[in-house]
């Protein structure tokens, strides 16, 4: 005895009035009347004339009805269903697009937010499946589109690595510095970024002393970019101190070469060193500044 | 009032770090493989010259001057000729 | 036999709701091939394969194949009746991740499957006299409809829990550690006398632990039985087990590649000899040994423990074999989540580097460091070795952002001071720079104020912090029900703060204000005119202070762990009009009352001195306040204390506060991060030191602390993250409160969390 | 229909109003502390030398005459006891819920020897002039010298990993014992080693869920006209002659309970709570009486030309042994979860609530 409300018995629409009704959703930008009516149509005809046609439209209605996850989720299932139909590029690129979407939020567009010092996660998954679109559908009428994107979203992955190289300059983590540049010479080519990539890597070996690989950076640098304004990384941060006090205290230092040691005795020896030569400004105000 | 606690600054390790005993057992000839098993994986890659590697390893501890020492090592048709650098391979000619 | 030929065509049979192109696509064969019996043979495999045949036959006729197909009926739909405390959704996604939906293909083999499923279903319930019959009622279409009836049966309780064969500790003692119990009084909440095979699998190596962390390492279970009764109502368990005898522990020793002096690692893993075997100590021995390895970049050491019993003496040798493995490097960090937060903001606060040692202290230490900035919900972080290296590995943390500081807006409009309006918006994160940014404005009858305050906590990348503020403000004491006079002040400061190791802060700020008093003409104040007769009533104040926190809390937001001092002493620079200086100190302590189980026990101090120097008088409103959701819950905002010649409120310059609190799990709530719900015992009071002068007697002005002054209340409290920013309420009952305090049983507040 | 679930709760007959043919008189009846309690034990008094012996669950032991009912002796023992006693050679003999097997001295109630078993033990405890063997719930079946509680022997078997709850108890021979065991086999036992003689499985797990497996043979073998007949849970009922273990005949059903026998026929209580009766030699159905459904009826005793069954709500049905029509019925005022044993033209009746009756038919 079932007390709320019997089952419900759907009346078995046909085939085509489904269709029909779902693809003038569609048209009408009623995505949500849509998505119901194609989820109708895929349960009652799984198989029927339509059901392709209908899994497309779901990934399409899906993605404008601001449901990401669904989208890329029809998607996969599309791909894994019907690995050679005519227009799987159609999935992919649907798929890339959602990811491409939810990457741009409602941040970026509202507020000022620097997206590229942002979570890349999205940009991944999407830049992924328009390569994959690219490199197994070069013809496809979506190609060119997929192929701009992809431009938009490799400058700003390799955007994202030059902001950490730079906070690892700051930091100090040198070699580090120099990987996250090495990491967008090496992977995100032709992008804007490249040229500060490079320029991270020139001062990031010029402070580990490693002037060599230095040299080949500025070297590649300076030959594709010749107008790129190279500084090292001291001359371009004047110390703190300077700036806090207007620069009446500290002066720009040349590029002290780090002391050498190989063994712990000598470390022991370079720190004593160090301690003496503290400023004085820099004890008063307990090193605050430097 | 030189004791008053300064600001703190982490420690900032960076690279390889290089054990004498292992660099002792480097000889000429070696394949890449051999030298990544006694000395690990180089952080340093050159993006421009595949035939070198470079083991830095360099420690900042807090304010203290940082401390560096780094060995460079030469490959000739893939198989290792010479080093350069602070530490002396006892097995390897120095380069010129 | 069979003799090739080229196909001229092929031609279908038997379709009816599939659409051709489907079988053509998944029939590798076209016109105009030349076929083989083996190349037949493959194509009619793969396209029994695609799931969508019964049957499939082909035929010959001249040079045409004759495809004939008999179509596998599709679910169009799953209907099902008799089923009430397993909703239609549960079922489903049962019958779902066992491969059958809506829209599947129907395979007449599966059927059997999904009673089998279905029923697991049920007797996960404890529901063991379920009974599930299956039809398949076929639709037009090549269709069918798949009807399932369910009756439930009723729950399976236990009776009946039984161990044999302990001696060394009695049945209650060992049935508390089960998980499965008698059927009590909260059995019809809790559901723990219904019997589940992973519970008692669950109980069994409790009982087990139980036994080796006490010294009996040839423990063994000999055997379990779980029976029925018929009517499938009851269940009996009986657990036989052997308990050998007590081990001690004879003499611990460490092999293999060390990497670590021995003796360090020995003192840090405090065995002794002697003391009983416990399998606890051991496994915990053998993660210090492991986190001490991890601290020097050895992340894939591991550590075996070999205990070797003998027998004679009834003792353990415990040896730990040691395999530090490589030395492991961080090669890439990688941050996800921080959908608002600047990625600097999250790996300012790291202390492990990139392309350096790996170290598992510091990678624990960012957790925290995370954690205490208050930005995140929650923090994870997976370690994903590098392929192709053996020494590498790329850190991956995972961070679910929070609201953090509050927003407040109200806006009204009363005759008497026409439009209303209060307006705050303080925030930790601002738009996800890490930086700590505030204004309000606000205009009321209790206050017109307009300030601003910024603070950038990583002025320097090692945490140097610098921040300023400026503010103006009209506040009418009387109106906040306080001594009534009205405070006008506006001014502006600048603050430094830098860290002087993990846990602690040094912060110096100045500040200069310009206060002015104006006392209430129509209800004079004597202590309040006395003040002003000696020093005026307008003031340039340049204020200095010096302050020191000491944060060990796991967490800045409902912290669950650890304890917080903070010291602070404010002083009038000599020179400016008035003379005073305010030491203040504030503790808190957190520890979990059983681990990780949501009951925590919490302890909070906060104690106030103020004094005046250079011979001036104290400056009354500079004095500290008691009562009110921030200090002693169940009295109103700042009514303890002293009382001024008009009998108000008139704080005091000395200030002794605490409280207990029980934090409990928040009930019937699945996401318990959002809430904190606890009971609580507040205490203590407001004094003067000396009393000012005043001769009416409603002003019973005792000096110094008075035990007996002290207020305390109970009651309980909850807060809501809510996304304006934390919501709290407390409903106290005041114990002790004396004539002319004033009780507020329900308080609220947005922007304090308990 | 019912609004907290369990709606299609099974709800027993009602119960059938018939003209009784028969009075049943009430010998003698006593008290036995607060019994044996409705924990599903199947606890059945034991009747040796003129005196009935009985036990309630939290440790009283006591035994009566046979004649008037009068208390001889009774004993507390403090410790919860599972299964009823087993009586014979001068010794009363229970098993407490820690596994410990007690002997008292049947005259006098007096502590003869204590032995610590490994498991539970749930159906009382077999005599014969030598041993005292129990069947335990883990699959073992322990003999014990009668005089002093030593282990002579002990049989092991594996156990499915959810059974019935109970065990059957086995039949003891002089030199040979016959055991029904929870996985539906049946052994006989050399009484001088435990060695295995013969052994037959009764019934085979069908299905897939671990409640369509189980095959317990929770009743007590029947030795009828030198033929043993075993009842089986979801199994069989198979009779086996026991000096060759020829199978005689087997018969597709359910069964719990123990059997009872008279006139020819093998009375069952069925699973169902239907009361069957077969033809011992041809296993042919004589009658059925299934008015009894759903009261959870225990194990059919013979006295005189009726056969009784006890049901959960304390009502004994007596039916005649010819069609098995109701011929009389008796209110025992509590639950009869335990079996009950017929003497001599009188049924003795343990209830769960620890009443001790001797009833008999006129």
């Amino acid at each position: 005895c079932s007390w709320f409300g019997g089952d419900k018995e759907l009346p078995d629409i046909p085939e085509q009035q489904l269709y029909d009704e779902a693809i003038s959703a569609l048209e009408r930008s009623e995505y949500q009347v849509a998505v119901d009516k194609l989820q109708l149509l895929e349960a009652r005809y799984p198989f029927g004339r339509y059901s392709e046609q209908a899994q497309l439209e779901l990934i399409y209605a899906y993605h404008n009805n601001y449901e990401p996850d669904a989208a890329s989720a029809a998607a996969d299932r599309f791909i894994r269903l019907h690995p050679s139909h005519e227009n799987i590029d159609y999935a992919y690129y649907l798929k890339g697009l959602t990811a491409f979407e939810q990457d741009r939020t409602f941040f970026e567009k509202y507020l000022p937010i620097d997206i590229t010092q942002r979570d890349p996660g999205a940009a991944l998954a999407s830049f992924e499946s328009f390569s994959t679109l690219l490199n197994r559908y070069p013809d496809s009428q979506y190609a060119p589109d997929a192929q701009k994107r992809m431009v938009f979203l490799k400058n700003r992955l390799a955007t994202y690595e030059v902001h950490v190289a730079r906070y690892y300059m700051k930091r100090g983590a040198f070699v580090a510095a120099a990987n996250r540049g090495r990491f967008v010479v090496e992977n995100l080519k032709e992008t804007p970024a490249v040229p500060d990539a490079l320029a991270v890597m020139f001062q990031a070996y010029t402070e580990l002393g490693m002037t060599d690989l230095a040299n080949s950076a500025q070297e590649v640098l300076l030959s594709n970019y010749p107008d790129y304004d190279l500084k090292t990384y001291r001359q371009e941060n004047k110390s703190l101190m300077e700036t806090a006090t207007f620069g009446l205290l500290g002066g720009a230092e040349e590029p002290v070469p780090p002391t050498r040691a190989i063994n712990p005795k000598a470390a022991e020896a370079a720190k004593e060193k160090a301690k003496q030569e503290r400023s004085f400004f820099d004890k008063i105000t307990f090193g605050v500044f430097e | 009032c030189s004791d008053f606690p300064g600001v703190y600054k982490i420690d900032i390790p960076q690279g390889n770090i290089i054990s004498q005993e292992a660099i002792d057992q480097l000889q000429p000839g070696m394949t890449p493989s051999q030298v990544r098993y006694l000395m690990g994986t180089p952080l340093v890659v050159d993006t421009f010259n595949g035939q070198r590697w470079d083991y830095i390893y360099t420690f900042k501890k807090g304010w203290d001057a940082r401390v560096q020492g780094n060995l460079s090592l030469f490959f000739k048709d893939g198989l290792l000729s010479h080093y350069s650098g602070d530490y002396k391979p006892a097995g390897l000619q120095e380069a010129q | 036999s069979f003799v090739p030929f080229a196909v001229k065509d092929i031609r279908l049979e038997g379709v009816q709701s599939v659409e051709p192109g489907i079988v053509f696509r998944n029939f590798p064969i076209v016109s105009g091939d030349t076929v083989s019996e083996a190349s037949l043979a493959t194509a009619t495999k793969q396209l029994f394969k695609s799931g969508y045949f019964e049957d499939i036959e082909l035929k010959r006729e001249g040079d045409y194949l004759i495809l004939k197909v008999r179509e596998r009926p599709a679910i169009s739909r799953i209907k099902l009746d008799g089923n009430k405390v397993l909703k239609d959704e549960d079922l489903l996604l049962g019958l779902k991740q066992s491969g059958l939906r809506e829209g599947d293909v129907f395979k007449r083999s599966a059927l059997d499957q999904i009673r089998l499923d279905l029923l697991r279903l049920y007797v996960g319930q404890g529901r063991y006299g379920a009974s599930i019959s299956t039809e398949v009622e076929p639709l037009p279409g090549n269709r069918v409809s798949l009807n399932i009836n369910i009756k439930e049966g009723s729950v399976a309780s236990i009776q009946h829990i039984n161990i044999i064969g302990n001696t060394v500790f009695d049945d209650e003692d060992l049935k508390d550690l089960f998980s499965l119990k008698l059927p009590s009084f909260w059995s019809f909440y809790t559901k723990d006398d219904r019997y589940a095979r992973e519970k008692l699998s669950g109980d069994l190596e409790r009982l087990r632990s139980y036994y080796m962390d006490r010294g009996y390492v040839k423990f063994a279970i000999d055997s379990t039985q779980v029976s029925i009764t018929p009517d499938k109502k009851n269940v009996f368990i009986t657990v036989n087990i052997h308990e050998g005898e007590k081990y001690t522990l004879k003499d611990v020793n460490l092999a293999g590649n060390l990497v670590i002096p021995e003796e360090e690692l020995v003192t840090s893993i405090a065995l002794e000899a002697g003391q009983t075997f416990s399998r606890k100590a051991m496994t915990n021995a053998q993660e210090t040994i492991t986190r001490a390895l991890g601290d020097q970049g050895y992340m894939f050491a591991n550590v075996s423990p070999l205990p070797e019993v003998n027998e004679e003496d009834k003792t353990v040798s415990l040896k730990f074999f040691v395999d530090p493995g490589k030395q492991t490097y961080v090669r890439r960090i990688n941050i996800k989540g921080n959908s608002r937060t600047a990625d600097e903001v999250v790996r300012r606060e790291m202390q492990q580097m990139e392309a350096a040692i790996a170290s598992t202290e510091s990678i624990e230490k960012t957790k925290q460091k995370l954690q205490k900035t208050g930005y995140f919900k929650s923090v994870n972080m997976e370690a994903s070795p590098v392929p192709g290296t053996d020494d590498q590995v790329d850190l991956n943390y995972t961070v679910e952002e929070q609201q953090s500081g509050q927003f407040t807006a109200s806006l009204g409009f009363a005759q008497s001071e026409g439009f209303i309006i209060d307006l705050g918006v303080q925030q930790d994160n601002f738009f996800g720079s890490g930086k700590k940014v505030g204004f309000n404005i606000a205009k009321s009858t209790t206050k017109r104020e307009a300030s601003f305050n910024y603070l950038d906590p990583y002025y320097t990348v090692d945490g140097v912090s610098r921040g300023f503020d400026i503010f103006y403000r009209e506040r009418d004491f009387e109106e906040d029900d306080v001594s009534s006079y009205s405070l006008d002040e506006y001014g502006a400061g600048m603050t430094f703060g830098y860290p002087i190791d993990d846990y602690q802060r040094l912060s110096f700020s100045l500040g200069i204000e310009n206060i002015t008093i104006n006392p209430n003409s129509s209800k004079p104040v004597e202590e309040i005119q006395s003040f002003i007769d000696e020093e005026g009533n307008s003031f340039l104040n340049l204020k200095g202070t010096l302050g020191w926190t000491n944060n060990h809390l796991n967490r800045a937001i409902f912290p669950s762990e650890g304890y917080y001092h903070s010291a602070s002493f404010e002083s009038a620079i000599p020179g400016s009009e008035l003379g005073y200086y305010r030491l203040h100190y504030n503790t808190k302590w957190y520890r979990p009352v059983v681990e990780d189980s949501g009951w925590i026990l919490g302890l909070k101090g906060r104690l106030g001195y103020a004094q005046s120097y250079g011979g001036q008088s104290y400056p009354f409103f500079k004095n500290f306040f008691a009562g009110g959701i921030k200090t002693i819950r169940g009295f109103e905002n700042n009514s303890l204390g002293p009382r001024d010649s008009n009998g108000d409120p008139f704080g005091g310059n000395v200030m002794a506060v605490g409280g207990a609190e029980l934090i409990f799990p928040m009930p019937l709530v699945e996401d318990k991060s959002g809430w904190r719900t606890l009971l609580f015992v507040d205490g203590g009071n407001v004094f003067a030191s000396d009393c000012l002068a005043s001769s009416s007697a409603s002003s019973n002005c005792q000096e110094g602390i008075q035990f007996d002054e002290f207020r305390y209340s109970a009651g309980f409290g909850m807060t809501w993250l809510s996304p304006m920013g934390p919501l709290s309420f407390s409903i106290a009952k005041p114990l002790n409160s004396q004539k002319g305090d004033e009780e507020q049983v329900f308080q609220f507040s947005l922007g304090q969390s308990f | 229909c019912g609004f907290w679930g369990g709606s299609d709760e099974v709800k027993p007959n009602e119960l059938v109003d018939f003209t009784s043919e028969k009075q049943v008189v009430v010998r003698w009846s006593a008290d036995v502390g607060n019994g044996p309690g409705d924990k599903f034990h199947q606890v059945v008094p034991s009747i040796i030398d003129g005196r009935v012996f009985a036990m309630s669950a939290d440790g009283k032991v006591a035994a009566f005459d046979e004649e008037t009912g009068s208390k001889l002796w009774s004993v507390e023992l403090e410790q919860s006891l599972l299964a009823g006693v087993g009586a014979g050679s001068g010794k009363a003999v229970v098993v407490t819920e820690a596994g410990v097997v007690i002997s008292l001295d049947a005259t006098t109630g007096e502590e003869l020897w204590r032995s610590q078993l490994t498991s539970e033990v749930a159906s009382e405890p077999q005599l014969n002039n030598e041993l005292v063997v129990v069947q335990l719930i883990n699959g073992k079946i322990i003999a014990l010298e009668g005089d002093s509680g030593e282990v002579r022997w002990s049989y092991d078997t594996t156990l499915p990993r959810l059974t019935l709850r109970g065990t059957s108890s086995p039949l003891v021979a002089l030199d040979v014992t016959l055991a029904g065991l929870d996985n539906g086999k049946f052994v006989a036992l050399d009484n001088t080693d435990g060695g295995v003689l013969w052994e037959q499985s009764i019934s085979i797990p069908e299905g897939r869920s671990e409640l369509e497996r189980m095959t317990d043979v929770d009743g007590k073998p029947l030795l009828f006209e030198n033929v043993i007949y075993i009842p089986s849970f979801q199994g069989q009922l198979v009779a086996i002659n026991p000096f060759n273990a020829q199978t005689l005949w087997a018969k597709k059903m359910s069964s719990y309970r123990s059997l009872a026998a008279g006139f020819g026929n093998i009375y069952v209580s069925e699973a169902n709570d239907h009361v069957q009766a077969l033809d011992s030699r041809s296993a042919a159905s004589v009658w059925k009486q299934s008015q009894l459904e759903n009261r959870q009826i225990n194990s059919p005793a013979v006295i005189g030309n009726t056969v009784a069954v006890g049901d959960r709500e304390g009502f004994i049905h007596f039916m005649s042994q010819i069609d098995g029509h109701f011929v009389a019925r008796f209110d025992a005022g509590s639950g009869l979860t335990g079996d009950m044993k017929s003497k001599d033209e009188v049924l003795y009746v343990l209830t769960d609530a620890g009443r001790l009756f001797a009833l008999t038919l006129n």
